[in-house]
């Protein structure tokens, strides 16, 4: 266990160097800089930020700068904030992005399962039909027209649920649900198919033969076991939520980590850029890190010493 | 198995109310419905600001969303009035040496910072001394480059002591510019001008990060700023005219999503909005919607054109692309804001020297004309050797934004329905399409420019042929000549004439395509009144009042 | 013993050989693929999808000429009118035909995600082959390598190259917008080619033509392939409307395809000014249209993985 | 039996690396196959005997060891000569579900050998060769058109022997050709095979967990436990005269087909099951399920010998 | 002998895409008290079927009973509701399954599986639930019982897991135990062990069996009926001894003949049977063993040889049987 979580996490560390490299690459090789600006910004008021943020040293130079900086866990100062730190800024909103994240992970980790394994369940009857048809329009109505339609229709209507801006709870009602639907539906389908061939297995049979109800074979036996293919697939569900986040954020404003990352991609704000990006994919790899442990503790088949699948 | 669900789903719980808990707290919950209890409601006036600003110091502030809430919570040495004239701030008089660059202020007695300290003389001098300090590395320094060694100073090739600017005692400053500047008063009103609390920052170099730091010494004080959800201002006591200001605080929510903000307008959330989706401008006119308030604005809407390449060098071509864009269409029925078709560079809402409007002294020196348009450009394609078809591989280059693509589209058709020219519409990022400006890498591209100042020469001086922003590559001495005697007088009948004619002669040669005037339209809800909008300004709340 | 019929004695003589037939398979042949398009075609919801994607193929073309609008004429007098019988979709914001742009962008958008996902394909089956088919030291390295692409947050590298791209000259082209929305993509269909070439390379018909004297491109060609495309088939499927999606997301956040050409993305986005003041049809229109698409591509993808999963076959 | 063998194993060893260190599937095991036999291999599952027959034909390639077949060192080959070789080799598989590619024609597939090596001159030639190959196996024309899943397991197998025979070789590997099948089939694969011997001079591998078909169709027989070769002997002297304890126990285990024998024997019962091949100890494998096991059977692995004439035993107690 | 289970006339098919599989074409036979009967038959004669039919834990559909009942100590397990066959299974009768690698939940421990069916048919508490599954473990040697109970399956071997699912299906001492197939996935020597043990168990707790096998091996060690299906159909039943000694059915005969016997002469030749059972979605008209009998008359293509009545425990279904066809056989010559 301990030398296959070491391997995981040299992994992990590797590939979030790579993304580190690939991303300051990138970034550079994007023409424009954060101080130009349409105003009559003398070359010497130019020269001064450009002193102040180093981006007067040669490139190799910067890049070294900077790796010794995430190695202390330090993303550096934002060129266009002279307020917070990109530290700061992702200590704050961060908490947002997962709030809305985790929240809408939830109702998908909740009812999308139950989705399908009531489809499952009743097979090619109407409630598989009903449940199938919710998660196909789940897949099939991107996000950012249902948080449209929400504002639209449901926050106008609704006194209690908030139009857009981020404070209480009831803020993070319609966005985290506008996201949730496809991850729900996701997880919908990946249940059903897995429920469905849990279902046929010899181990069910087994249990229907000692008689017990039905209720109690799918609920101890089925559902157990059809859940464990569904985990695995969290770390992808994540990954959407969190590229689904972007235009959630955008759309309600909510001061998250996703709408950070698309001011600073406009704003040329590097070490925001860079922060931001480096910080997803840490999120990324620490969740699908988490995601095969969660696993592996799960499924008793799984023994860690082993190394996993 | 069993166990483990539990435990991560108990975990998840745990974590979501965790998180719950400490949600940021709501801007949402208007400090009105928080404290109901107090007999008389608190006039709390709601509104957005787009985005967060990127710094609440003076020296560093860089654009609007900065200083809409400075221009709340600072006063310079002088102000605007309702009507957009300059008045005394700070302080109470000046006085101006024969030699023209020589200004002594005397400050008010009763000004006080909102923590009780008196603004002193010294804390402007330290103010702009320190807005001009190379480490600081303040974008708008060069807004103090009039001040006599001021931009050698910013540029590490001067000393700080040889910068125009000298406390003579707690009240008195003596300022010193490097030439005459007409409007130099007008500049003092500017952000980049307001003092600060010299005592305050040179304790805590980081007192402008937060609202319990802040210190201020306008009409309004911070009293809490949730990074990138609200800024809340409250009345400040110890301004010396609070008895005029009646709001109790605002509340400025930041939200970029222009939709989402008018539909939380539209829901009461907001007692007051700008800017407005363009759309909603347009159906608010059309609807004569008392709510909605065109404010003026001091802003151009252009497009350049490579002057240095063919056959755009050639004044006819260009005059005809001129001639041919339906300005009227454009604003009317395209861009819908309340714009204004341009009829030169400098826009409405400037006095010349007779306290008339500079506009209508130039008068409309671009117009929509097809068929002058249509022999001009035959002209010019006879003279450049030039075919229609040749222009299918030049491009309008424009920054990545719903209006300016709309607007570009639009230009694209009338251009190619009156010219029959075929031009490509390129997108880029706001960044890139400025390299390539000035790469010259672009043929026609959008541009549009703020005024600095309130004054025509925010505008004329942009086309001199060293000029930075000249990224058409205008390059005319005649202009040039006129432009320099201008900048070195005060007097306003030479300056206002030399302006005069320039434009002309930039208008005759055309190197830009003059498209709209901005307009910045907001709306307020009835109740709102005493918001008033300085040309070059965000509206000011200073003497807004709400009747619920 | 009864009988319930007279009983001739010459019943009892031995059977004729000839009259026996014990090798004899009585159920009709079927192929592998016509099999796979029966059961498809049992399924009503991919039928519904399959025949919808034919039917918006088809308009994408057709449905571009059918009321004599071009996608780029503007007309003033007529800007954000709702639709009527000359404008079936109405007018956009610059009084252009919505019914002309709509079909526009449904071909753009198909076509940017037929093509995304056929880059994915091609790559993907390249890349996860190699991987499949070389020795394990290659094949981990290039899983690794495959593993960190996939860490980088998707929409971050499109919106990241998109912009990188913008320099060039090439701001949102189409050619852009393919890349960027395949650069990370194909990642799933390698780990998927690969791990079937891992499998079926174990399978025992590929040790049975090795073990004749096969060589692995033998093996490969004949045998990993031809049981590797379904469900690629599957992927590639699901792949398209997962592109559409993206491309949909990326018009939307304003770094879509250059005007005035539109994919139905941007025209959502576009379409989001007409919200507040009551013109919600020029979001909807291509939303649904989005939808749609997402819709048929996605039971088509779910129909054919059904078709194809041999649990299901008998 | 004095010929010079066809195949000479020499202490063939077969290790795969995996989680918990080496899986030594084949340790070391060494027999003579002679011209026109069939040698048979039995063992429970798990005792490395598919393994064996796969290296063999290395299909795995050996860790160590050689494989001399006509005087040359098989396992020396390069890829190229193996795949030369390769004619005279042939395997049959256990699984006629999974041996045969599901998207080829009965046709193809029984071409495929030939295909491989352009074995023909023309297309007819093709077919012709096709058919007679199914007629030899009991199928006809009619069959070749068709794919694998439309046939019977029996008939599978069958179109799997096709296939083997297709490049006339000298020696079949037969792994656990029958064990998937019904007992009525397996009997008409197993009268194929050995009709099929005699025609054509066929030498036979044949592995199998069934001992007593593999008594029925071998001529000699070797039994083998976790990696090594126990016993081997000739057919009936190992099934009259068992010498090692864990042929016995096997032996003893089989359920006769006659009640009367059968309630009335007497049988070695062996406890637990076969233990994990990796990272055995030292000392005989079927210590922990010996009842006669001795301390020096925990110490030393026995050496594989001659006891008495061509019977060889693994086993410090006899 | 008091008969615990009497199947009559079963018929089981299945709706697939091509039509109706016939999968069981009317079966009578009957269990009684402490016996054990043996069920042969090749893959796809509808063993599998008939047991599954019996616990009526077939998937329905596809499957659906076409006609027939089956008397469960009298009762008709077709009229019974799913909420009384719950009560049955596993208390009454119980099954053990052909595979045990996939026969146990894995994710489940050993004891809750076993416990599950104690406390629903038992009433018992968790405590003492969990107490028989030790006992029955130590029953079925399990080593080490306590704690094994606390294991999942992949921690057992194939023979300890099997030995699992008959402490699980004996756990409510059922009064009959089908087995299908119990030993088909393990090796020989471990077959032996599991064979012995169900035999002890028999003796101990006194159930009925039916063995479900392909193995005559097995069904020579363990029954003491044999009911020998083919096609969906019984073709013979009688006595283990009268089966073994004296088969009546051609395919009884060949079968026997095609297993390699260990006293065996190997020059002697394997009696095969040609070609493959026939495809029951469209079953033969006649005898369905007709394509592959080397005895075979005219008679037998289109017409349905009926059971030979004359003894009471061994019975077949062949034309043979007919007084006719013996007289001419022993015209023509031929013995049987």
């Amino acid at each position: 266990m301990k030398k296959y979580l070491l391997k995981r996490v040299a992994m992990a560390i590797v590939t979030i160097w790579a993304v580190i490299t690939i991303t300051f690459i990138l970034m550079h090789s994007v023409p424009g800089d954060p101080f130009r600006q349409e105003s009559k910004m003398p070359k010497v008021v130019y020269e001064n930020l450009l002193r102040k943020y180093g981006l007067d040293r040669p490139l190799s130079e910067q890049y070294i700068i900077y790796l010794g900086k995430i190695i202390r866990g330090d993303f550096g100062d934002s060129m266009k904030s002279r307020v917070e730190t990109v530290n700061d800024m992702i200590r704050r909103g961060f908490p947002v992005s997962a709030f809305i994240g985790l929240e809408a992970l939830l109702i998908a980790i909740i009812f999308g399962p139950a989705l399908g394994a009531i489809a499952a369940l009743n097979q090619n009857k109407w409630p598989d039909y009903i449940s199938m048809i919710i998660a196909i329009i789940g897949v099939s109505v991107p996000s950012f027209i249902m948080g449209t339609v929400f504002i639209q229709f449901l926050a106008r209507n609704i006194s209690w649920l908030p139009i857009g801006g981020w404070g209480s709870f009831a803020h993070s009602i319609l966005p985290s649900l506008a996201l949730a639907l496809m991850p729900l539906a996701q997880l919908a389908r990946y249940m059903r198919s897995s429920m469905l061939e849990v279902l046929g297995q010899d181990y069910i049979k087994t249990a229907k033969s000692k008689g017990i109800s039905n209720a109690t074979v799918v609920l101890r036996h089925a559902v157990r076991n059809a859940i464990l293919p569904v985990v695995s697939i969290l770390g992808t569900v994540a990954t959407n939520l969190i590229a689904g986040s972007f235009v959630i954020e955008k759309i309600f404003g909510i001061p998250g980590l996703g709408m950070f990352f698309i001011t600073s991609i406009n704003n040329r704000d590097y070490p925001l850029i860079m922060g931001t990006t480096i910080f997803y994919a840490i999120i990324l790899v620490v969740m699908l890190l988490i995601v095969d442990i969660a696993y592996m503790l799960i499924d008793p088949r799984i023994k860690l010493t082993k190394e996993g699948r | 198995m069993k166990k483990y669900l539990v435990l991560v789903l108990a975990m998840l719980m745990v974590l979501s109310f965790a998180l719950s808990a400490c949600v940021p707290k709501a801007p949402g919950e208007t400090p009105g419905e928080a404290t109901p209890a107090l007999g008389a409601e608190p006039k709390i006036l709601r509104t957005n600001n787009a985005f967060e600003p990127g710094s609440l110091d003076p020296a560093l502030a860089q654009g609007t969303h900065d200083s809409w809430v400075l221009d709340h919570t600072f006063e310079g040495l002088t102000k605007k009035d309702v009507d957009g004239k300059i008045v005394m701030g700070m302080a109470k008089e000046y006085k101006l040496a024969d030699d023209d660059v020589t200004y002594t202020f005397i400050l008010r007695d009763d000004i006080k910072w909102s923590n009780g300290d008196p603004v002193t003389a010294y804390d402007f001098e330290f103010a702009w001394k320190r807005a001009l300090d190379k480490d600081l590395a303040s974008d708008y320094a060069y807004q103090l480059y009039y001040l006599k060694g001021g931009e050698a100073y910013n540029t590490g090739t001067g000393s700080v002591d040889d910068v125009g600017v000298k406390a003579i005692d707690e009240k008195t400053l003596e300022v010193v510019l490097e030439s005459p500047t007409a409007y130099f008063l007008e500049l003092t009103s500017f952000y980049t001008y307001y003092p600060v609390n010299k005592k305050v920052v040179e304790a805590n170099p980081d007192w402008a990060k937060n609202a319990d730091t802040h210190v201020s010494n306008g009409p309004f004080k911070m009293t809490g700023w949730e990074h990138n959800a609200t800024i809340t201002l409250a009345k400040n006591d110890n301004y010396y005219n609070s008895s005029a200001v009646k709001l109790d605080g605002i509340e400025f929510t930041i939200l970029n999503d222009e939709n989402t903000a008018w539909q939380k307008y539209l829901g009461g959330e907001y007692d007051f909005l700008t800017p407005l989706p363009q759309a909603v401008v347009a159906q608010l006119k059309n609807e004569g919607n008392p709510e909605l308030v065109i404010g003026g604005e001091l802003s151009v809407y252009y497009y350049n054109l490579y002057n240095k390449m063919e056959p755009f060098n050639n004044a006819k071509i260009r005059k005809a692309l001129a001639l041919t864009l339906d300005r009227q269409t454009i604003c009317d029925k395209i861009a819908q804001g309340g714009q204004l078709p341009a009829e030169g560079v400098v826009p409405f809402g400037m006095l010349d020297e007779n306290g008339k409007e500079y506009r209508d002294g130039v008068g409309k020196l671009v117009e929509y004309n097809v068929e002058e348009g249509k022999r001009l450009f035959a002209e010019g394609l006879a003279e450049t050797g030039f075919k229609v078809e040749d222009f299918s591989k030049f491009s309008i280059l424009y920054n990545t934004l719903e209006a300016h693509k709309i607007i570009a589209q639009a230009a694209q058709e009338m251009w190619r329905t009156n010219l029959g020219i075929e031009l490509q519409l390129e997108n880029v990022d706001f960044q890139v399409k400025l390299d390539r400006e000035k790469a010259g890498d672009y043929q026609i591209s959008r541009a549009g420019w703020i005024g600095d100042y309130i004054d025509p020469m925010t505008f004329i001086d942009l086309w001199v042929s060293d000029g930075p922003f000249n990224d058409a590559k205008f390059n005319n001495p005649e202009y040039d000549r006129l432009v320099k005697e201008a900048k070195a007088t005060t007097d306003q009948k030479v300056r206002m004439e030399n302006m005069r004619k320039a434009e002309k002669i930039l208008m005759e040669a055309m190197p830009v395509v003059p498209v709209y005037f901005y307009t910045q339209p907001y709306a307020q809800k009835p109740y709102v009144t005493g918001v008033f909008k300085p040309l070059n300004r965000y509206p000011y709340f200073i003497y807004a009042d709400m009747n619920k | 013993m009864k009988a319930g019929f007279d009983i001739s004695p010459e019943l009892f003589d031995a059977a004729a050989k000839e009259d026996k037939n014990a090798e004899k398979i009585r159920r009709p042949s079927i192929r592998y693929w016509p099999d796979v398009w029966r059961r498809l075609k049992m399924n009503k919801l991919a039928m519904t999808g399959l025949l919808l994607i034919c039917i918006l193929g088809v308009m994408s073309f057709v449905g571009t000429k059918l009321n004599g609008f071009t996608y780029f004429e503007q007309n003033y007098s007529l800007i954000n009118s709702h639709p009527d019988s000359v404008h079936w979709f109405g007018t956009d914001e610059l009084g252009r035909d919505l019914f002309t742009r709509t079909w526009f962008g449904v071909r753009y958008s198909l076509f940017i995600g037929i093509m995304a996902a056929f880059i994915d394909f091609f790559i993907g089956v390249l890349y996860g082959g190699i991987a499949g088919i070389s020795g394990r030291r290659i094949d981990s390295v290039m899983m690794r390598i495959a593993e960190v692409i996939y860490s980088i947050p998707y929409l971050l590298v499109v919106i990241l190259i998109s912009v990188v791209f913008s320099q060039a000259g090439q701001g949102s082209s189409m050619f852009v917008l393919i890349f960027s929305l395949s650069l990370t993509s194909w990642v799933p269909m390698a780990i998927l080619v690969r791990g079937q070439v891992l499998q079926l390379k174990e399978s025992e018909y590929s040790l049975a033509s090795e073990s004749l004297g096969a060589d692995k491109g033998w093996i490969l060609k004949k045998h990993i392939i031809p049981n590797t495309l379904g469900p690629i088939l599957v992927n590639v499927t699901l792949e398209i409307p997962r592109a559409i999606f993206a491309e949909a997301t990326l018009g939307f956040i304003g770094l879509g395809l250059q005007a005035p050409k539109s994919s139905l993305g941007t025209l959502a986005n576009s379409g989001l000014a007409g919200l507040p003041v009551g013109n919600s049809y020029q979001l909807f229109i291509p939303a649904i249209f989005i939808s749609l698409i997402m819709f048929a591509f996605n039971v088509l993808g779910d129909g054919l993985r059904d078709a194809l999963d041999p649990r299901l076959r008998k | 039996m004095m010929a010079e063998p066809l195949i000479s194993a020499r202490n063939i060893k077969k290790y795969f690396d995996v989680a918990g260190g080496k899986l030594k599937a084949v340790d070391g095991i060494s027999f003579d196959i002679y011209p026109k036999e069939t040698f048979g291999l039995v063992g429970e599952s798990g005792c490395g005997k598919s393994t064996a027959g796969r290296t063999i034909v290395r299909l795995y390639e050996p860790t160590d060891g050689e494989l001399i077949f006509n005087g040359i060192n098989i396992f020396k080959l390069s890829r190229k000569e193996m795949q030369e070789a390769r004619r005279d080799f042939q395997m049959i598989f256990q699984d006629p579900y999974a041996s045969l590619n599901p998207r080829m024609t009965v046709e193809d597939i029984v071409a495929e050998p030939l295909d491989i090596h352009h074995a023909y001159k023309n297309k007819s030639e093709r077919s012709d060769r096709v058919i007679e190959l199914l007629r030899l196996v009991g199928l006809n024309e009619e069959h070749a058109m068709r794919f694998p899943h439309e046939f019977s397991g029996g008939q599978r197998q069958r179109i799997g022997i096709a296939r083997a025979l297709a490049l006339k070789p000298k020696f079949i590997i037969c792994d656990e050709p029958i064990s998937a099948l019904d007992v009525s089939i397996q009997a008409q694969v197993v009268n194929l095979l050995k009709e099929l011997q005699e025609e054509l001079g066929l030498t036979y591998m044949f592995i199998a967990h069934d001992l007593s078909m593999v008594r029925y169709i071998s001529d000699r027989v070797g039994v083998m436990y976790l990696g090594h070769l126990m016993e081997l002997a000739k057919s009936d002297e190992l099934y009259s005269n068992p010498v090692h304890p864990y042929t016995r126990a096997l032996l003893s285990a089989i359920p006769i087909p006659n009640p009367d024998i059968q309630r009335n024997r007497k049988r070695i019962m062996l406890e637990g099951d076969v233990p994990s091949p990796i990272n055995p100890r030292e000392g005989c494998t079927f210590v922990d399920r010996c009842q006669y096991a001795v301390e020096r059977c925990r110490q030393e692995t026995p050496l594989f010998e001659e006891k008495s004439a061509e019977h060889f035993v693994a086993c410090h107690i006899v | 002998m008091e008969n615990v289970l009497e199947v009559k006339n079963l018929q089981i098919s299945f709706k697939t895409f091509f039509g109706e599989v016939e999968a069981v074409r009317g079966i009578t036979f009957s269990v009684g008290k402490k016996e054990t009967v043996a069920i042969v038959g090749e893959s796809g004669c509808g063993k599998s079927v008939t047991a599954g039919g019996i616990m009526q834990l077939l998937p329905m559909p596809p499957a659906f009973f076409k006609g027939g009942e089956i008397l469960f100590n009298g009762e008709n397990l077709l009229e019974k509701s799913e909420k009384q066959m719950q009560g049955i299974r596993g208390n009454k009768i119980s099954m053990v399954f052909q595979d045990p690698m996939t026969s146990l939940n894995p994710t489940m421990k050993i004891g809750y599986q076993i416990v599950e069916g104690l406390m629903k048919h038992n009433k018992m508490s968790r405590e003492a639930a969990i107490k028989k599954s030790v006992e029955m473990l130590e029953l079925v040697a399990v080593p080490q019982p306590e704690k094994r109970i606390n294991q999942y399956p992949h921690e057992f071997s194939g023979g300890m897991r099997q030995r699992v699912m008959i402490a699980l299906a004996m756990a409510c001492n059922p009064q009959l135990l089908i087995a299908d197939e119990p030993t088909t996935a393990l090796d020989v020597t471990v077959q032996a062990q599991i064979l012995e043990l169900m035999k002890k168990l028999q003796n101990q707790l006194g159930m009925s069996i039916i063995l479900i096998t392909h193995d005559l091996g097995i069904v020579a060690d363990m029954s003491d009926r044999v009911v020998v299906m083919y096609a969906g159909q019984i073709l013979e039943v009688g006595l283990t001894h009268e089966i073994f000694a004296s088969p009546k059915h051609p395919y009884t005969r060949k079968l026997l003949a095609s297993v390699p016997r260990l006293d065996m002469n190997r020059e002697e030749r394997l009696h095969s049977i040609e070609g493959t059972p026939p495809d029951l979605y469209a079953p033969p008209k006649g005898c369905s063993f007709y394509d592959r009998c080397s005895e075979a008359m005219k008679i037998c293509k289109d017409n349905m040889p009926g059971f030979d009545e004359r003894s009471r425990t061994h019975q077949s279904r062949c034309w043979l049987n007919h007084p006719m066809a013996q007289k001419r056989n022993s015209m023509n010559g031929r013995g049987i």
